[in-house]
């Protein structure tokens, strides 16, 4: 059952005293009702147009995951993480933030770099580490890396993102800029030091940046209780700091746009940064390494009281009399074809397996920006 | 006597000492309700509750932090890093704090932790979820570093270093939980059953820090190694049919400078093998060790097969792994000279 | 002027859950008022024997500073650092706290040493680094190291104690002990990432332990704003994490006391952990290497609104009739007296420059219980 | 061309860089409007701007991951660590981030930062203030590591590091910001203006990373050394009347392997000194790769002459110093085999 209604927060204007928002830490933003109109001051009033791309997008970024997914499955990528329920975040946070705003995302943020309309074919092949991954073969699949998307390097490394980001949106308010930068990390990753780094520099020099804790109630087998997401909301870590705070329905596709814009417009007109809690739930497993049911109760997602985000933009776009369930069955089977599609040129290129990958030659080049002699000899040892 | 993978041997250990010693505690990410990631705590929450096996929050600096004082308390706190290249954020606590602290209150407090963390490749997990990081830690006075290859090992030294009353970090190569590997990633992985070093008593006994062992005696070339690298120098040696005298150092810091020298004195040849990147790696240290000590008896240069000073890249994991033919190369150059 | 009037704050019940704590974190509790009369629920009562006692280890930390500091100057030790105008914090809470409790404190807290009757002969030792230190000459003078008061090795390192008082706290809970922790961090070290894990880890178990920011204003130079103290208060950082705060006029014995107290009772009665802000004012340069000229302004310690400690609670003594101007020089003459003394003898042991020290060989001690071979090789190597 | 002291060298290198590269900046605890507690910054604030030389929160770890950012961004951001023993909260943002950046990015991404660091002891500072941590950062692949011996080197070092592309660690030996100093604490300090390295351009240039120095040419044995060591071999051959040839390493990585390896093999001999600890301390890689080079020409044993496996003790700094003497025995060692 939800616990907060749709509407019932109040939407503070952009330049208010940090203070004030502290409120809404212990509350939810949501727009979207139980019946799939949207309500309340949060709601972005988006046109249908928009909407019908966020929904495209949210499908595209599911469909793209259950491939690769089952790719993983069939042997042909080692790893694959899905970021199932959790669409309407990196999408919705996308089409809010303007598209050279520069991103600091977790492994979980997919939907950013669809959104922003990046080949799913790039992504595709850094997942494969084929010939045509750019990232060379190097990374674990999921870490992308998209500087023409304004996209940042991936790591592997939870939380190490989140105060890069205060750094690179202290760089522009340095420089003048009007770019700003926004930066994602779970929930369980909050215990992290470089959150405590993120929110301290972040309001200590007034950085220009959107700060976003996607609670997804899991971090692998750990219940948000053992990040003290039980204690206080996630949303409240900001009030020590003096910065906004929001607490937002992660699905609900209205409201994480409205709460973004918010936090992109008082970041921009240089009123500081926002920490948002993105409330969620993490609907599949934390990776193809691992299996929910030895730690989770297993009706634990069905019941999950705020539904999914896709049939819940779904919903609100058919009562706009703008969507229908015809045509969204059909968009769903069209992007599963076009998934199949790209993901055959992609395989086209190669496959972990099968090859061809990147020379190995290139295994001891980017290490510097120049190759210096031990690494020469230690490529003419390997005799490649 | 029951044939036990090293997880299960690792597992047994710290439930025979969470059984013999209530001031035993273990926690760490996952390690709790879930067993851990790769299920060496499986069950032991059930069996001795979770005052004593439990969650930690996803911060490697608070474990550290906490269980030095925990130690100071009277514990002997055994913390899990999930893997070893997510042991960076617990640097300080570890560096600045466990490893001084004897030292700076004059032997008043110290801390007697076990930072137990998978290292290694050999499982495609890309640049942070392969490394071998026992460099950093040998450089610091004050810390124990264990490395263990096999259950019978792992089991043994893992008691030892909970009972220690200096601070240890136990590396465990993840590439060895459940098999011997030999470094050919092509051929069908063997379990640990088939293998003498799984016969694991299932009570307390010791295999004390600080002795190496022959893992295979020969004449023609020392090789130094440990963890994953044993079984790549066994297989090196048995396939380029070199009498190699294999060393399995067990125990990096104290190192058993006397098994080392010993053998170097008597072939007159060294390699050193292991998975971390070369340059300052622990390869560095032994052949600085045994030049000093061997230097007349040596006959050739000391011969370093490691792992490539770039990150440990995905898709070339085999490329970078050390391998039995770059081992077998290795030796057959000491020999040249 | 002081902004918050003493009296003011109310005092809840000390199993009060933490929430209703919170809008603590923004007042003061202030016990003391300008008259020296103790107002209000925070007043602990004590009995004017306590109170002289309280007192009189004040005047002995800070004639033991001012011996200290000037020894540095005259070059018999390396370094010193006073807590002048700070001394109600450690000595306060440590009379408010039971003598087996154990303390993680900061290089500023040496008043906890001195409550709890620790020999400042003992101290000055370590501080010469002489043939009685028993810390044979390893640490820096002021880095104190006491098992037998229940207080912890002293580290350089800023910040390093903080979750270790919570993992001290956690196994104290385990072992169902009567015990508590108590640590101490400087505003400015609030940044240090382990400032974060002991308040995470503090929620988390629900440590029992007291977790002290004493909020002087100043970092070495940099003024407490750069810490992120404008923002917000210090004490609102355990808004975030469900932990009581509290917010108290470090400078005032009495508040100190019984903001002490209330958290201890807290903490004992396993209602968890509480984060209080010791609002106070460095007096005295950050050490012996500092020159406070070159970075504040000249007034602003004359200045400050709160007062020095020392006056405050002589004040209420004399108020109270228990005490007098005359006593009290008495008492500054005896303790100048008694520190010259004591120092006479510690000198008699050494000094930093003139010897005896403890022997070298003990250099390759306890950096292992045992010593290992290449210790043992070194120290032939050295020759000793 | 006035006479500097290494602070004045250093702080002028800074100055010239803020001057002309508007996408430099500096920032760290006190380095703002105090100028730092070691003065390197004096005067930069008022003079460019606090947007460009400010104050940071006591937060190592944050000043780092705050550098990646902005240099993701295009800044040549220039970090100062208070004193390289508080460097460990950073590691994980210097390893993990900064040195794989460019790598695990496929070169979208570098992190052209500097972080400076006071290192070393000889001002009784105790052991947090007094260490030599250049070994923790060798070791990682992606990291430069420079640690200057004088004000000349320093300041045209220093530029180079900041024009450099990737993340370089730069150690100033603290004993030597206001003078050379030749291991004689006893000795009445010497300033630098009497010392010809302190013979500053006022402007702009660089001395080139990778390329060590030979500050004393000789034929008996070859001493390679850095930062403060190497004045103390300098006064060692001096006081022992040896020949030796004494290397000014410079830059420790990338490492300046030929002129290492040209003077051994010319020497025959080797010692190697460091502040450092000696387990796994930097002397090792040296002593590693000097045998794997020289084998042949080597006539005696490689020494290494460093500080003890210990904590920096206050009171018994010269004792753990290694000074003069023991450098000149480290040389007869060399010399008699
Ligand atoms: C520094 C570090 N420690 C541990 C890990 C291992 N690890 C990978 S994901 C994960 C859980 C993260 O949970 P959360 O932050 O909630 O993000 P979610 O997966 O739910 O999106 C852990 C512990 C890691 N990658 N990095
Ligand atoms: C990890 C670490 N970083 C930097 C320093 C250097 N340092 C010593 S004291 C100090 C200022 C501390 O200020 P604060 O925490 O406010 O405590 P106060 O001195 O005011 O009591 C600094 C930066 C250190 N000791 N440890
Ligand atoms: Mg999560
Ligand atoms: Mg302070």
């Amino acid at each position: 059952m939800p616990r907060f209604a749709a509407g019932a927060v109040e939407r503070p204007d952009i330049a208010v005293p940090a203070q004030q928002t502290h409120p809404l830490a212990y509350q939810l933003i949501r727009v979207l009702d139980d019946e799939g109109a949207a309500v309340g001051a949060w709601d972005p009033k988006l046109s249908p147009e928009t909407l019908r791309r966020g929904l495209r997008a949210m499908m595209l970024t599911r469909a793209y995951d259950d491939r690769m997914f089952r790719q993983q499955r069939q042997g042909k990528i080692s790893f694959y993480m899905k970021c199932t329920g959790e669409e309407a975040i990196g999408v919705g946070q996308a089409f809010a933030l303007a598209p050279d705003d520069m991103l600091f995302a977790t492994y979980r943020q997919q939907g950013l770099l669809i959104a922003r309309d990046w080949p799913i074919l790039d992504m595709m092949c850094e997942c494969y580490s084929n010939s045509h991954d750019r990232l060379k073969g190097r990374q674990l699949p999921v870490l992308y890396s998209a500087r023409a998307a304004s996209f940042f390097s991936l790591a592997g490394n939870l939380g190490i993102q989140y105060p890069q980001a205060v750094g690179w949106a202290m760089a522009s308010a340095i420089k003048g800029d009007h770019r700003i930068a926004a930066s994602w990390i779970g929930e369980g990753s909050t215990a992290e030091p470089d959150f405590h780094h993120a929110l301290t520099f972040a309001s200590v020099y007034r950085a220009p940046v959107i700060l976003n804790v996607v609670n997804n109630q899991w971090a692998i087998s750990s219940h948000q209780e053992i990040a003290g997401g039980e204690a206080a909301t996630f949303a409240a870590r900001a009030i020590g700091f003096g910065l906004a705070s929001l607490r937002v329905d992660g699905n609900d596709f209205l409201a994480v746009y409205g709460a973004t814009q918010w936090a992109a417009e008082r970041a921009r007109a240089n009123h500081g940064a926002t920490l948002i809690e993105m409330f969620t739930y993490r609907a599949a497993p934390h990776s193809t390494s691992d299996d929910p049911t030895r730690y989770r109760p297993e009706n634990e997602g069905r019941n999950w009281p705020y539904g999914d985000p896709i049939e819940r933009l779904s919903r609100h776009l058919i009562r706009l009399g703008e969507w229908s369930p015809e045509r969204h069955k059909q968009l769903e089977a069209e992007l599963v074809d076009y998934v199949r599609e790209v993901g055959r040129e992609a395989e086209s290129y190669g496959t972990m397996q099968t090859g061809p990958h990147f020379s190995v030659r290139t295994m001891f080049e980017d290490v510097f920006k120049e190759m210096p002699w031990h690494l020469r000899r230690q490529r003419q040892e390997l005799g490649v | 006597m029951p044939g036990m993978s090293m997880v299960q041997a690792l597992n047994s250990a710290i439930d025979v000492m969470l059984g013999r010693d209530p001031d035993v505690v273990i926690f760490g990410e996952d390690v709790g309700y879930y067993g851990g990631v790769f299920r060496v705590t499986e069950g032991l929450q059930k069996k001795h509750g979770d005052h004593r096996v439990f969650d930690a929050p996803i911060a490697e600096g608070g474990m550290l932090g906490t269980a030095v004082g925990m130690g100071a308390y009277g514990l002997r706190p055994i913390v899990e890093i999930q893997f070893a290249d997510y042991i960076y954020p617990a640097t300080d606590q570890l560096i600045s704090a466990a490893a001084r602290l004897r030292y700076r209150s004059g032997g008043e407090f110290w801390a007697p932790i076990t930072v137990r963390a998978p290292c290694g490749g050999g499982i495609f997990g890309g640049q942070t979820h392969s490394q071998s990081v026992e460099a950093i830690f040998t450089h610091v006075c004050g810390l124990k570093t264990v490395i263990p290859s096999n259950p019978y090992d792992a089991k043994g030294l893992l008691i030892s270093a909970i009972e220690d009353d200096d601070p240890v970090v136990f590396f465990e190569p993840k590439r060895l939980y459940n098999g011997p590997f030999d470094g050919h990633p092509d051929r069908p992985s063997v379990p640990w059953t088939q293998h003498p070093q799984s016969e694991v008593p299932d009570g307390y006994y010791t295999v004390p820090l600080g002795q190496a062992a022959v893992a295979r005696p020969g004449d023609a070339v020392t090789v130094l190694a440990y963890g994953t690298m044993v079984h790549v120098a066994l297989a090196a040696a048995e396939e380029a049919e070199i009498d190699a005298e294999i060393i399995d150092l067990r125990t990096l810091l104290p190192l058993d400078i006397d098994t080392v020298v010993d053998s170097v004195k008597k072939t007159g040849r060294c390699v050193i093998a292991h998975e971390a990147t070369r340059t300052c790696g622990y390869g560095a240290e032994l052949a600085a060790l045994v030049q000093e000590h061997c230097f007349y008896h040596l006959e050739a240069p000391i011969v370093r097969v490691t792992g490539w000073d770039t990150p440990y890249p995905h898709i070339f994991e085999w490329e970078y792994f050390p391998g039995p033919q770059r081992v077998a190369d290795g030796m057959r150059r000491a020999i040249e000279g």
